[in-house]
């Protein structure tokens, strides 16, 4: 299936590619399991693009990232492709939304996702230093680490995201690539099972689980890099001096305050696509934070980010009946 | 005669715990309670199990270089009548302890070679790190755990190159050879553990022996300071090598040899102090003018100065020594998993071409 | 940077309750403070002087006053800095007397609040920046918000002045309340023959433009500089043709219109001219009753007109004029005298208001002048008048005194009598509020001359006993129960706040009390300026008044503007937002959420998207500011760097 | 004009330096609140004295993340007051501010901090009595729930790096 799919992404890839500037998908990074961004220009490329479980990164912040491309199409220029799952969809309609981006600027290769693997947790199972071949058969993850063949079933080890998916399918593409997925989740309750699991925790617990947490931050930013809509970028305040948030020590309360800071500016904004944990390499439950903000907004605010084109952010507008404390 | 010792795997613990009243003591281990995350160098307790078997996510660089120091305290003082700042009290007394690493990796101690060329042999020499690196000790593995995305042989070291270690620590199945290679690293085994049988030093040898036979990494660093000056203004070259890049800080904070930093003062009201910081060159304030003029806008001339710095700038400033200890963390920490040992590989490749 | 911090005493009102000595010795220590002291009165002009001295003395660039709220003095200090060369803007004050030393008595404790806001304070400061004001053009023409009494006072002094003026009115004529009034208290002089003339002249003034049965769509802008929407309501009578001769009103078979003027004691047609005296005298058919508008076959008017004024396709529309200010005079309403329904108000025919009573009297009311009950036409001979039908009542919401009841009563009375010598008036009060000149002097005539029976209670029920209606209260003075047989009663309803207040200003950005009336500035002090800059409050709108006290409010507002127009451009504002290009990510959430529509797009070399702030049009609420993630714009005056720097006062 | 931003922060030695009571920071619009506090004043309304007021324009300037930084850094109390909603000096600024702050009132207790500590209301400049009770209760409040210890200063492991300094 997963042949096919790819056969089919490679001839709609080869069909678009004249008219198109590049198109961003995933290819296989020089180890044999994790894919990586490519970016391809030219059809000598295209055999590099794959699909499936591996392709966990969400593609679409390249649109909008330095060396940024123009939201506007210049005169001539051409679209440009990009592979987007059902989560990363969503983050291209939040886009679209604030105007980073026009409809017309992108191809959308819309990919139906089961779920994407969270090789951390395959790394809890199997040793990962040495794999020689991972691939997927149906819903198996089948990995060689050279000594022996291990079989996990997928559903085990698909990222933390993914088991509260309920938007599978891209919202917005122009072409679609393999059938519908299922979605995992239809309901706010089952999507947001983590979040609650925390909330069920005394106050004091919960502190204490964010200051562990948070006391490995390395403040190294790449869940803010690795966020499509962290769209400041270079002018973000928790490095500029100009006003000055943040110092640059690395106590508790600076890193609480960067993921506050993180946080709230993605309140009614975040798509739920957890690169921001996904890039984290000190493994902290980053997207947490967010999911918990994005439940309050879907509560309180009946609002979830990266739906409709059309809809304004809830914290950039408001109802004069809103109720209050 | 080297001082050497056995530990018996059941007795590490309190061989530990007796040498942590020594001198400080830091172990290697996990940062979450979860056996496959992330880990890093901690003060030893008693009870906490050092992680041996694979290498951390953060490398020792802190304990020479940490995230955050104090270089100095200030303190303006006034005069009480007339309420002006009369004087300016600073203070920068330091106190540094003896410190051992025990369980560090070959990688680790080959990226002092570069930290000490650059703090310690001059031009400049920073007496915090001199300091730091006078009284930190390193106990070193031989390493049998390298991965898929270890290359230390191609950057000169070696699974079991011992440059710069004060102890050699070999893992038995059935614990632990530890051996002075400094007299000073001896008098500290003094009374530790049990001394090594026959059987067990040959073993051990037989490890040491393997292990340095061990090529890891097929990268070939020759000449790539030259082929990098030729790839410099090849502005298609480095966009194919740096779409992916996210231009987040983490290949820099968890690489043993990025040395860069910022200084900072930080005061309130009268009383404030300096502190020294990482930096990461993959961040836009890096070198962020004064004037708004920013030489590295993209991550494209960012990502460029990282790999030019350790294959091109280091090697030629600095009689040949690379700025990269082949520990691989970069790769494995990177979110879009770009390989730098893909970009230099590629900076010789078909070089002519263009 | 060199700070001066200067701690007043205020007399025993700081120092009395904080130990200001300890709090001036102690700011010495803070940083870049160069120069402390405290003075008993800082803001006499001695100590004025005291703070430019120390400037010029020690070079001071910053200074901190601690003393009483920055709303009392900022203003007065910010000039005194200014004279003595410092940028007003470089200038903090803490409130160490409304905040600290009048509501606390732990000397030690507010000592150390004192402290922490002069640290606060001083803090901020050095983050301070000069700012300066850039000057706007003022647009010397007015609005008039309501044809009433005080708008027409308003209009007129303005006109006179030479000013330009633009009258709305929602009603198809001005003149208000008191249009509708016979005579007023406590002169007893006819109402339209001293509000006629005037009227007469705003119609003929060639200064003010007219814009009657119409409405406030939107206002936009900021003092010196607003634009009104205006949307002029469908008359279907093209009043540019329509000479007021009255042949359709006559013509109109529809006879069973609602006669709003006489307060519905008649019937009018469909096509109406409210009143003869009505200004403007234009017919407008009201689309409720109209045969034609419904669909029935008709057109009678359209036929009759001599001058084809009639338009039954007529629609609203928008007209929109620019202004440099405001007056609001949009009046009052009154309370509905149903809700008491023990009265039987709305129930009984001949249980009416104060104000239907008015029309009754009045000779161009409904039954030319002579008293008679609307029930059966019948002359009444027994009068009961009950006060505070809606005022000083906290069940029905009205706790407040509408200050003109007890009076507009009395001299109802008096008329009665005068028009029916032989009628008996009876009148149920709580307390006689008689305060203005001459007020006093008039109730009691009622009461002596007249022979009106003051009976001071409540009434607790009316009801009908045959043609006639049983009045039941308490004599609270003789502690009896009274009840007294009525022809004909009198409520007199209070005073309300226009209906649409709210929504008005809320279009104007001025805010309204808890009924409905618009907030003066300062009770005392500025009494007819509202919070926003260049909109002016002028009659009932603001409370509860009596003509008097309405003319002189309009003649008041009428002064604020002409002192406003005498000037040709004004100062703006510079605590405005402020775009740090180099930061701004254009990302457009500022103008997204501005609620002035102060920010825009700007494009630089390239092509390259900035927002930019409109300087004039910014009001400086900092929304924007809150909003922008990378905090490219930051409200001057209310930086992030200033805020920050008072928080991390308290955070250390 | 000093050349560096709003300084921060945690005293090195992680202590806090206060030890003489609580302190509860208030951000009161201009137009309401904070007039609201001086009528009060010059009504004399007794009120605790642990409340410091930092003034702003209007409530629709206050960005959560100035409650954030104060909790965490170890304020006892965030008290928010502006206009009452559709009384806007602004017109609007109140309506922004309440989604936002209500939306970081219930964020805050996910991240292990007492939402109590965080009180936003209305009070207008007419209603010193209600801006009496307003303080009085959120100040009790506070006294109730005792300091702020805020997050913990130092991090678990990179702290223990000697500093090298004393």
């Amino acid at each position: 299936m997963l042949e096919t799919d790819r056969n089919q992404l490679h001839k709609l890839v080869e069909e678009a590619l004249p008219e198109l500037d590049m198109v961003i998908g995933w290819g296989q990074s020089t180890d044999s399991f994790q894919t990586t961004p490519v970016f391809v220009r030219d059809a000598k490329q295209i055999s590099q693009l794959t699909l499936g479980p591996f392709c966990s990164q969400n593609l679409t912040g390249y649109l909008v990232k330095p060396p940024a491309l123009d939201a506007a199409p210049k005169e001539g220029a051409k679209p440009i492709g990009i592979c987007v799952k059902g989560c990363d969809s969503r983050s291209l309609v939040a886009l679209i939304q604030e105007k980073f981006l026009t409809r017309e600027r992108v191809r959308i290769f819309g990919i139906p996702c089961r779920g994407t693997v969270d090789w951390n947790k395959v790394g809890k199972l199997v040793d990962l230093s040495n794999v020689k071949s991972a691939t997927v058969e149906e819903d198996v993850l089948v990995v060689d680490d050279s000594q022996t063949t291990h079989r996990i079933k997928l559903e085990e080890v698909l990222a933390r995201k993914c088991y509260g998916c309920r938007y599978p399918n891209p919202l917005i593409q122009d072409v679609t690539i393999g059938e519908p997925a299922t979605p995992r989740s239809t309901s706010i309750e089952s999507s947001y099972r983590d979040v609650d699991r925390l909330d069920a925790k005394p106050l004091e617990e919960r502190l204490d689980f964010w200051q562990s947490e948070l006391d490995r931050c390395i403040r190294c930013y790449a869940c803010r890099n690795a966020c499509p809509l962290c769209v400041c970028q270079d002018k973000c305040i928790i490095e500029s001096r100009e006003p000055r948030w943040l110092t640059q020590r690395v106590g508790i309360p600076e890193k609480f305050l960067f993921h506050f800071i993180h946080a709230m500016h993605l309140a009614g904004r975040c798509t739920g696509c957890g690169e921001c944990e996904r890039a984290c390499p000190m493994d902290i439950p980053v997207t947490l934070i967010k999911e918990k903000l994005n439940k309050i907004m879907e509560e309180r605010l009946g609002y979830s980010a990266g739906l409709d084109v059309e809809a304004v952010p809830p914290l950039l507008t408001f109802n004069p009946g809103d109720t209050e404390i | 005669m080297a001082v050497k010792i056995f530990i018996a795997t059941d007795q590490l613990d309190s061989v530990l715990e007796k040498l942590a009243t020594k001198i400080d003591l830091w172990i290697p281990a996990l940062l979450k309670e979860d056996k496959s995350g992330p880990t890093g160098f901690i003060p030893y307790e008693p009870g906490k199990s050092p992680v041996f078997e694979r290498q951390t996510t953060l490398p020792t660089k802190k304990l020479l270089l940490p995230q955050v120091e104090t270089l100095l305290r200030f303190e303006y003082k006034k005069d009480p009548e007339g309420g002006s700042t009369s004087s300016i009290v600073v203070d920068d007394a330091r106190q540094v302890r003896p410190t051992l690493v025990f369980g560090a990796r070959s990688c680790d101690v080959r990226a002092l070679i570069t930290m000490d060329r650059v703090f310690s042999q001059g031009p400049y020499v920073d007496p915090y790190y001199v300091e730091r690196r006078k009284n930190t000790f390193f106990a070193t593995l031989v390493c049998e755990q390298n991965d898929s995305k270890c290359f230390c042989s191609s950057v000169g070291g070696g699974p079991a190159d011992m440059e710069g270690s004060h102890l050699k620590i070999v893992k038995l199945d059935e614990g632990y050879v530890v051996e002075a290679l400094t007299k000073e690293a001896g008098s500290l085994l003094e009374g530790l553990g049990e001394a090594v049988d026959k059987a067990k030093d040959t073993k051990a040898g037989k490890i040491v022996k393997e292990a340095s036979k061990r090529i890891v990494g097929d990268l070939d660093t020759k000449g790539c300071a030259e082929a990098f000056r030729n790839r410099f203004a090849q502005n298609d070259f480095w966009v194919q090598m740096v779409s992916q890049c996210l231009s987040c800080g983490v290949c820099t904070y968890v690489c043993p040899t990025c040395y860069c930093f910022t200084i900072t003062d930080e005061t309130q009201n009268l009383k404030g102090e300096r502190m020294r910081s990482w930096d990461s060159c993959m961040f836009s304030q890096y070198t962020l003018e004064a004037s708004g003029h920013n030489p590295r806008p993209t991550k494209l001339e960012r990502y460029r100065n990282r790999v030019g710095h350790k294959f091109s700038y280091i090697p030629e400033k600095y009689e040949g020594i690379l700025g990269c200890c082949g520990c691989g963390r970069c790769i494995r920490s990177c979110p879009v998993t770009i390989d730098i040992r893909q970009v230099v590989g590629n900076l010789k490749e078909n070089s002519n071409e263009q | 940077m060199r700070i001066g911090v200067f701690v007043c005493s205020c007399g025993t009102n700081i120092a009395g309750t904080v130990d200001t000595k300890r709090v001036a010795s102690e700011a010495l220590s803070f940083a870049d403070v160069v120069y402390a002291t405290n003075y008993m009165y800082t803001c006499s002009e001695p100590g004025q002087q005291e703070i430019q001295k120390a400037i010029t003395e020690h070079g001071l660039q910053g200074v901190v006053v601690a003393a009483c709220s920055p709303r009392m003095h900022e203003p007065t200090f910010r000039r005194a800095v200014e004279k003595a060369g410092l940028n007003r803007y470089m200038f903090e004050m803490a409130n160490i007397r409304e905040h600290v030393s009048w509501i606390g008595t732990d000397k030690e404790a507010n000592t150390r609040k004192a402290l922490d806001l002069v640290r606060m304070a001083v803090a901020k400061l050095r983050f301070n920046a000069p700012l300066f004001s850039s000057k706007a053009p003022v647009n010397k023409r007015l609005l008039v918000i309501g044809g009433g009494v005080a708008g027409i006072q308003a209009a007129l002094d303005c006109a006179e002045g030479g000013m330009d003026v633009v009258m709305v009115e929602r009603k198809q004529y001005i003149g208000g309340k008191m249009a509708k009034l016979d005579k007023t208290f406590p002169t007893i002089d006819c109402s339209s023959c001293i509000l006629g003339p005037k009227m007469v002249d705003v119609s003929q003034n060639e200064k003010i433009t007219l814009y009657a049965a119409s409405q406030i769509e939107s206002i936009n802008g900021y003092i010196g500089n607003f634009t009104v929407d205006i949307r002029k309501k469908a008359t279907y009578v093209n009043w540019d043709a329509c000479t007021g001769c009255g042949a359709c009103v006559e013509k109109c078979p529809s006879k069973k219109a609602e006669d709003y003027f006489n307060e519905g004691l008649g019937q009018a047609r469909a096509i109406n001219i409210p009143f003869p005296q009505a200004i403007p005298k234009k017919a407008a058919i009201d689309a409720q009753f109209c045969r034609q508008l419904n669909g029935k076959k008709c057109g009678v008017c359209a036929k009759i007109c001599p001058v084809k004024a009639i338009d039954f396709e007529m629609k609203d529309t928008i007209v929109t004029e620019k202004v440099g200010a405001i007056i609001v005079a949009t009046g009052y309403d009154l309370f509905d005298y149903s809700v008491y329904g023990e009265y039987g108000g709305g129930r009984y025919p001949d249980v009416i208001s104060g104000i239907q009573y008015e029309r009754i009297l009045s000779a161009s009311g409904p039954f030319g002048g002579h008293i008679r009950r609307p029930s059966d036409g019948r002359e009444p001979k027994d009068i009961v008048f009950i006060s505070c039908v809606g005022s000083r009542d906290a069940s029905v919401g009205r706790p407040y005194c509408s200050g003109i009841c007890c009076m507009y009563i009395a001299k109802q009375a008096i008329l009665t009598k005068d028009h029916m010598p032989e009628s008996n008036s009876y009148v149920f009060y709580m307390d006689i509020r008689s305060p203005g000149k001459n007020y006093d002097e008039f109730v009691r005539r009622a009461q002596e001359e007249y022979g009106v029976q003051y009976i001071r209670g409540r009434v607790g029920k009316i009801y009908q006993r045959g043609d006639r209606m049983v009045v039941q209260g308490a004599d609270t003075l003789l502690g009896v129960q009274v009840e007294v047989e009525a022809d004909l009663v009198v409520l007199a309803t209070g005073v309300e706040s226009s209906s649409g207040a709210g929504e008005l200003a809320e279009k104007l950005r001025i805010s309204y009390d808890q009924y409905g009336f618009y907030m003066e500035s300062h009770p005392k002090l500025r009494p007819v300026e509202t919070n926003t800059a260049g909109v002016y409050l002028a009659g009932a709108c603001q409370g509860p008044k009596d003509i008097p006290s309405s003319v002189a409010q309009g003649s008041a507002a009428a002064s604020k503007v002409q002192s406003l127009f005498a000037h040709d451009t004004i100062e703006t504002n510079p605590q405005v937002a402020l775009v740090n290009e180099r930061n701004c990510i254009a990302c457009g959430k500022c103008i997204q959420v501005c609620p002035f529509g102060a920010i825009q797009w700007k494009e630089l070399r390239g092509g390259i998207k900035k927002a930019e702030v409109l300087q004039t049009v910014c009001q400086g609420c900092g929304v924007c500011n809150a909003t922008c993630p990378p905090k490219a714009i930051q409200l001057q005056h209310a930086t992030d760097n200033q805020i920050l720097a008072e928080v991390n006062e308290l955070c250390a | 004009m000093t050349d560096e931003g709003p300084r921060s922060i945690a005293p090195a030695d992680g202590t806090a330096a206060d030890t003489q009571g609580i302190k509860i920071v208030g951000f009161l619009c201009n137009w309401c609140s904070y007039g609201g506090a001086d009528t009060a004043g010059v009504c004399r309304f007794k009120q605790p004295t642990d409340l410091r007021v930092v003034r702003i324009p209007c409530t629709g300037r206050m960005d959560p993340l100035f409650i954030a930084k104060s909790l965490i850094y170890g304020v006892d109390g965030v008290l928010v007051s502006g206009c009452h909603p559709r009384d806007c000096h602004y017109a609007v600024g109140n309506f922004y501010a309440r989604r936002r702050m209500e939306a970081f009132k219930a964020f805050l207790p996910f991240m292990g901090i007492d939402t109590r500590r965080f009180k936003y209301t209305w009070v207008s400049a007419s209603e010193g009595q209600q801006w009496q009770k307003v303080v009085t209760e959120f100040s009790e409040q506070i006294h109730e729930l005792g300091p702020n210890p805020g997050v913990r200063r130092q991090t678990g492991e990179n702290s223990k790096v000697s500093t090298g300094l004393r």
